[in-house]
């Protein structure tokens, strides 16, 4: 085990709707580097609990620990801002605007340049542009998204869609990469290429990612640490292989069918 | 005091006229999604509608029913032409649809009826009515017996009713709605003509004490704010929200006017509803959505 | 008198038009453009960074990659030092690229990316090359070299030009049915006088501007699209990728355009594919202002409306020679382009040509470029 | 393409992000703007110039400032001539109180008036948003209308709150000829247009379009709300600022709170509706179309319908008219002319093939 502090840690987190429980005391840490994969059936908490990371809901109890530094109450904008970064169930791309305006956004925390001397194009703005625009196109050049830089975010296909916001995460340079069902929907083949472009922004950029994912090879085979949910209750935690031999688990998830 | 409360009444029992306008557009709100910007403009339909063929000679019910035809016809045309093409089409869309609609609503009234002012005369006398020490308009009285009459048939409506129940299904739920073999496009037009029904009576109500006229459209500008304190999805709210703002329209008239100068009916109940929205975002009935991501 | 040889044929283009336009590339969303006299200076460093590698003269460098600057770069810098540049199709089937790489044995390997390098080093690769640093940190291989390191060691005195214009340039493999490999050498002097040939039969200038979806697929391509580029001193231009060959080939507006017969078919078939439908109005104008035995105003508006913007749509605007390398296309494509008025002009190694000597053909060389040289500061 | 585009090609992000990529359309917009800079003012005559160009203009940047709020930055508003009219009122003000006070500096400063009251009424959307926000623009509508006419400080006491242009005089040149009217407000217009293009092209503009498209996955990524949805309607204001005080100086001469009314608002909705939200070319085409279409249609009732109809009738036919093509739009098109025109641009730019 590493002796550094965890990148991520999560304690006695709880969270209600209306007074309906989604996550109960729920508590995990992540390992700087690391692919943490959370595993569970359908309304598990797994989503919120993604939710309550990244600041878009606030715990009911409990601490998050991310960085050294702890919150009670993280905001999204200040998830942002400690380097959080993250994809969504259901794509929640911006629709209307270009594959390199999307992950041009991205990047919005960099951009140096006031709005002032965007409108003269003046100033830093010509430099700043530039800057970050290498940056985005470094991004879609290393998911393989080149020939659509121009095209409509919504008249893509929705595995493009899927890669396009994961190319919008990772434009931010994060440190934790939040990835809600990054495959959900996706053929074999495309979730072998998602797959490898995980991988290989974990090993290229070191970036910590944390993934929901219902297909459990692929967890298997991506993931080091595996946590697994069930009513909102943690019911697993370890690597891969720990998880598999788990009795509360195989009977929680892994022994039910969908 | 008997002055501050004689002046609640007042504001009060307007309040109700407000609410007449904005349950028809409650209605079309739950069961279709479309914030109906148009409903002002059937008002003054109807009401010029009603007033001309009475003044045609046509008896009064035989007026009215002509005019619930025509409300009808109305709504399917609005249903063939407007909803039905812009099914699926984002809530914005659909809205800016109504403004358009409101244009031609208005257009094709004055084009039909004339521009020039009618008087409606229902024979009710506009007369103070003493009512435990407090002068009451008899008319207001009457419109609130109206209002509250109406609001009881469409409850019996909405409770009681296959059409009602499956109405609530669809204000529930459109695709289970669907699911369940639903035709959404009857429901609809079914919505767009009661909702006409609904602006016939005000249109008549506010018609007597305006003068039948192309302001009747505006009365929908006082019916929004009445719309935000209640909630969109609520004809019970609807009705609280006009309370709210007839009383405290009425209140502020009198006991702010002089201070800041007249006329502040206009915006005062604007005003208010921000207040109501910075503190309750949904309105007071209004359900609050929890935002899924 | 310049020597034949590509190396050399490239340090006198970086002598005579040092500041013209060599390579242009297009990556990140621009093109992105390289002078002669960079273009030298880069083959130059690569060069040196090869020979304290170990390559020498007579060794293969294998480039097991898709078509690339990177690897059209490496494989001057190791003809450089007389050694050989052996491309290799990475769209192989794992078998044979497996017979192919062990029956090359080369020490030294170009890959391009993760796969190529995994592939590389299984069949006993000790020198690889890399261009894509994506997936690299999995392997702490100290064999690995970043194109860009080869690139960024600080150039002190550049290594001794090796080439002799009898050494073997490139040699192309392939496998046979009966899963024999077949070894093809093409020697410097060779593949430069039948370029050399080209540029003077279709004079081709340095202002061409070539377009390389696939620079070493053929032997077509070397003989007449590389060495021509040396000799001409032309611009070669590389899509993004093979993908986005078609949009960037109409931004880009070629004037010279190398491809085999899969080319055209397949530019053929998608033009096919975009056109009107046959029965429609549009369809019907086309196919009317298409007839090749109209009259003179059916043929103006044919030029107007459908061949000159249909040509612009495909990148042919500025085509001066469209060149078809390789097996023939068939009388029905020919028709079609020529009915566009692209004149496919085909060329292949059975020219009589070779009576030319190769004194003359230099002699002749020698007055075009200064012919073009004119035309371009006129 | 009936224009050839090959062989244009960009070696650098500046030369990828300027306005227009093509040498043609450069040629296009530069015959464009001699024609209006240079062609109309010599040749126009005074009706042309009054009725027509002038009031198009001012409603195109009209159009420009409700499209950057609610095409680009997606906060629906009914309140833009209210924000007209507090730019006109200020800069007849700034005019009236401060003596010397350049007209250009006013126009300026009554764009900032507008801006900051933009921002007071936008304050209220980060809380509450879509059909709730109506609300807070359509007080905005009814309050500045009638402070505007209840305090007469504003009018400088005139008894209906009417106020009148003084000469307008830039740079010493008297330029109230109708020929000078229109060059002021065609360069207001253009430097205007210009700004919006370069933020709307900016981070500023993808920061408006991440949240009008999906705030929280804006808020996610770390962009602003507040700051962006205030500068969305400051910027917004700004530009329906200088359009409601050319509307006042530059086209009426006089104007009165009135003016500025509901109608307007709507007006000025249904520009961009038509033209095409988020799209900077549609606040032209969208204020070409309502400023032409009245008069198309009365010239042409006057020619076919002479004596059938009244002319108080044409009103309402009018307004059927707009209504109907408000609706046909939004079915058909609901991006506006300047997504037909896209459409266009693109078939053309494939031409003669489908795709």
């Amino acid at each position: 085990m590493t002796a550094h502090a965890p990148l991520l840690e999560l304690q006695h987190i709880s969270l209600s709707f209306k007074g309906i429980k989604a996550i109960t005391d729920i508590s995990f840490a992540v390992q700087q580097g690391e692919i943490c994969a959370l595993i569970g059936p359908n309304g598990a908490g797994k989503s919120s609990l993604l939710n309550v990371i990244n600041g878009v809901y606030q715990p009911d109890e409990g601490v998050i620990s991310f960085n050294s530094k702890s919150y009670s109450r993280m905001k999204a904008h200040q998830a942002a801002v400690q380097g959080i970064a993250r994809t969504f169930q259901n794509i929640a791309l911006f629709k209307g605007m270009s594959v390199l305006d999307n992950v041009l956004t991205g990047r919005n925390l960099k951009v140096r340049s006031n709005w002032l001397e965007q409108m003269l194009n003046s100033g830093r703005a010509p430099a700043d542009y530039v800057s970050q625009r290498i940056k985005a196109e470094e991004v879609i050049d290393f998911l393989r998204i080149n020939q659509w830089r121009n095209s409509i975010v919504g008249t893509l296909p929705y595995g493009l869609q899927k890669r396009v916001e994961l190319a919008r995460a990772l434009a931010s340079e994060p440190r934790l990469l939040l990835l809600d069902e990054p495959m959900a929907g996706m053929n074999n083949e495309e979730k072998a290429e998602m797959s490898a472009f995980i991988l290989d922004t974990q090993r290229e950029f070191g970036t910590t990612v944390v993934l929901i994912e219902h297909d459990i090879g692929v967890v298997m085979n991506l993931s080091g640490h595996v946590v697994v949910l069930d009513y909102g209750k943690k019911v697993g935690d370890g690597t891969p292989d720990e998880v598999r031999h788990n009795p509360e688990v195989i009977a929680a998830y892994l022994g039910t069918k969908h | 005091m008997d002055f501050f409360l004689e002046v609640l009444t007042g504001g009060l029992l307007a309040g109700v006229m407000y609410s007449l306008v904005a349950i028809g557009f409650v209605l079309i709100y739950k069961a279709s999604g479309v914030f109906n910007f148009a409903q002002g403009a059937m008002v003054l339909f109807a009401a010029l509608t009603f007033v001309s063929l009475w003044e045609h000679g046509i008896p009064f019910w035989g007026a009215f029913v002509m005019t619930l035809l025509s409300m009808l016809a109305l709504a399917w045309g609005v249903e063939r032409v407007v909803l039905r093409p812009l099914v699926n089409r984002p809530p914005i869309t659909l809205f800016m649809a109504t403004l358009g609609l409101s244009y031609v609503i208005e257009g094709l009234a004055q084009l039909l009826w004339g521009s020039q002012v009618h008087g409606l005369e229902l024979g009710i006398s506009d007369e103070p009515l003493e009512v435990g020490g407090m002068l009451v308009s008899q008319f207001d009285l009457f419109a609130a017996g109206v209002a509250g009459v109406l609001v009881l048939i469409l409850s019996l409506l909405f409770n009681k009713t296959r059409i009602g129940i499956t109405l609530r299904a669809v204000a529930d739920d459109q695709l289970a709605a669907l699911a369940v073999g639903i035709r959404l496009e009857r429901i609809w037009m079914i919505v767009w003509a009661v909702a006409g029904f609904v602006g016939l009576v005000a249109g008549l109500l506010w018609g007597a004490r305006l003068g039948v006229q192309f302001s009747l459209s505006l009365v929908v500008l006082k019916a929004l704010p009445v719309l935000i304190i209640g909630g969109f999805t609520s004809v019970g709210g609807a009705i609280v929200g006009g309370l709210i703002i007839g009383a405290s329209e009425k209140l502020a008239e009198i006991y702010l006017g002089p201070l800041i100068g007249g006329g502040i009916e206009n915006w005062f109940p604007y005003v208010l509803a921000l207040l109501f929205l910075l503190v309750r975002p949904s309105g007071i009935f209004g359900e609050r959505a929890i935002e899924r991501v | 008198m310049v020597d034949n040889t590509f190396p050399h044929q490239l340090l006198h283009q970086a002598a005579t038009q040092p500041a013209l336009v060599a390579l242009r590339h297009k990556y990140l969303g621009i093109w992105h453009q390289q002078s002669w006299r960079e273009l030298s200076d880069e083959v130059g460093s690569l060069a040196r960074a090869l020979a304290e590698l170990g390559l020498g003269q007579g060794d293969t460098l294998v480039l097991l990659t898709y078509p690339r600057r990177e690897a059209l770069l490496l494989s001057m810098a190791a003809q450089w030092l007389g050694a050989i540049a052996a491309p290799v199709d990475p769209d192989l089937d794992k078998d044979t690229l497996a017979l192919l790489l062990s029956h090359l044995q080369s020490r030294f390997v170009f890959a391009e990316g993760q796969d190529q390098v995994g592939q590389a080093l299984l069949h006993g690769a000790t020198r690889v090359v890399y261009a894509e640093a994506r997936g690299m940190t999995a392997y702490s291989h100290e064999n690995l070299h970043a194109y860009i390191e080869l690139v960024q060691t600080d150039t002190k005195g550049v290594h001794p030009l090796m080439a002799r214009e009898q050494d073997v340039a490139f040699a192309l493999y392939r496998i046979t049915d009966e899963q024999q490999v077949q070894v093809e050498h093409f020697r410097h002097v060779e593949l430069l006088q039948e370029g050399r040939h080209l540029v003077l039969t279709e004079r081709l200038g340095q202002r061409e501007e070539a377009f390389a979806a696939r620079v070493f697929a053929t032997s077509g391509h070397l003989r007449y699209l590389l060495s021509p580029w040396l000799t001409a001193g032309f611009t070669l231009n590389f899509p993004e990728n093979i993908v986005t060959r078609d949009a960037d080939r109409r931004e880009l507006g070629p004037t010279l355009v190398v491809g085999t017969r899969e080319t055209y078919q397949r530019l053929e078939s998608l033009v096919k594919a975009r056109l009107p439908i046959a029965g429609s109005y549009v369809g019907r104008f086309v196919t009317y202002a298409l007839q090749s035995d109209g009259s003179r105003f059916q043929k103006l508006l044919a030029y107007w409306l459908i061949k000159r913007p249909l040509k612009d749509v495909i990148g042919f605007s500025h085509i001066h020679l469209p060149l078809l390398i390789g097996p023939a296309l068939s009388q029905e494509s020919l028709h079609f382009f020529r009915s566009l008025g692209i004149h496919i002009r085909t060329w292949d190694k059975i020219a009589n040509w070779r009576t030319l000597s190769a004194t003359t053909s230099n002699k002749l060389l020698a007055e075009t470029q200064t012919d073009s040289i004119k035309r371009a500061l006129s | 393409m009936l224009y050839r585009e090959s062989g244009q090609f960009n070696t650098s992000y500046r030369a990828d992000q300027r306005w227009f990529r093509l040498w043609q359309q450069r040629w296009v917009f530069a015959t464009w703007m001699i024609l209006a800079f240079v062609v109309v003012p010599l040749i126009g005559n005074d009706y042309w110039l009054n009725a027509i160009l002038i009031p198009f203009l001012v409603l195109s940047l009209a159009g420009l400032g409700l499209n950057l709020l609610t095409g680009y930055a997606g906060q629906i508003s009914l309140g833009s001539a209210a924000f007209m009219a507090i730019g006109a009122f200020a800069t007849y003000n700034f005019q009236l109180r401060i003596e010397g006070m350049p007209l250009l500096i006013s126009l300026f400063l009554g764009g900032l008036t507008a801006a900051g009251a933009g921002v007071v009424f936008g304050l209220p959307s980060l809380r509450i948003k879509g059909f709730y926000l109506l609300v807070s623009t359509l007080a905005a509508q009814f309050f500045v209308t009638w402070i505007l006419t209840q305090c007469g400080w504003f009018s400088n006491y005139n008894a209906s709150g009417v106020i009148t242009a003084p000469p307008l005089v830039v740079l010493g040149q008297n330029i109230s000829s109708p020929a000078g009217r229109y060059l002021l407000t065609l360069s207001v217009a253009f430097v205007l247009f210009w700004l919006a293009r370069n933020i709307v092209h900016g981070e500023l503009g993808r920061r408006w379009m991440a949240v009008r498209d999906m705030d929280t996955a804006a808020a996610v990524i770390g962009i602003p709300i507040l700051q962006t949805k205030l500068l969305a309607f400051a910027i917004s204001s700004f530009v329906l600022g200088i359009a409601g005080a050319l509307w006042a100086f530059a086209y009426l001469g006089t104007v009165e709170p009135h003016g500025f009314d509901l109608s307007r608002s709507f007006q000025i909705l249904f520009i961009i509706i038509i033209g095409g939200m988020g799209s900077i070319l549609g606040s032209f085409l969208g204020a070409a179309f309502i400023v032409l279409l009245p008069i198309l249609l009365s010239n042409l009732s006057a020619t076919f319908l002479a004596g059938w109809v009244d002319p108080g009738q044409l009103e309402n036919l009018q307004k059927i008219i707009f209504g109907a093509l408000i609706i046909f739009f939004l079915i058909k098109e609901p991006q506006g002319l300047a997504r037909l025109l896209e459409i266009v641009r693109q078939r053309a730019r494939v031409w003669p093939l489908r795709f």
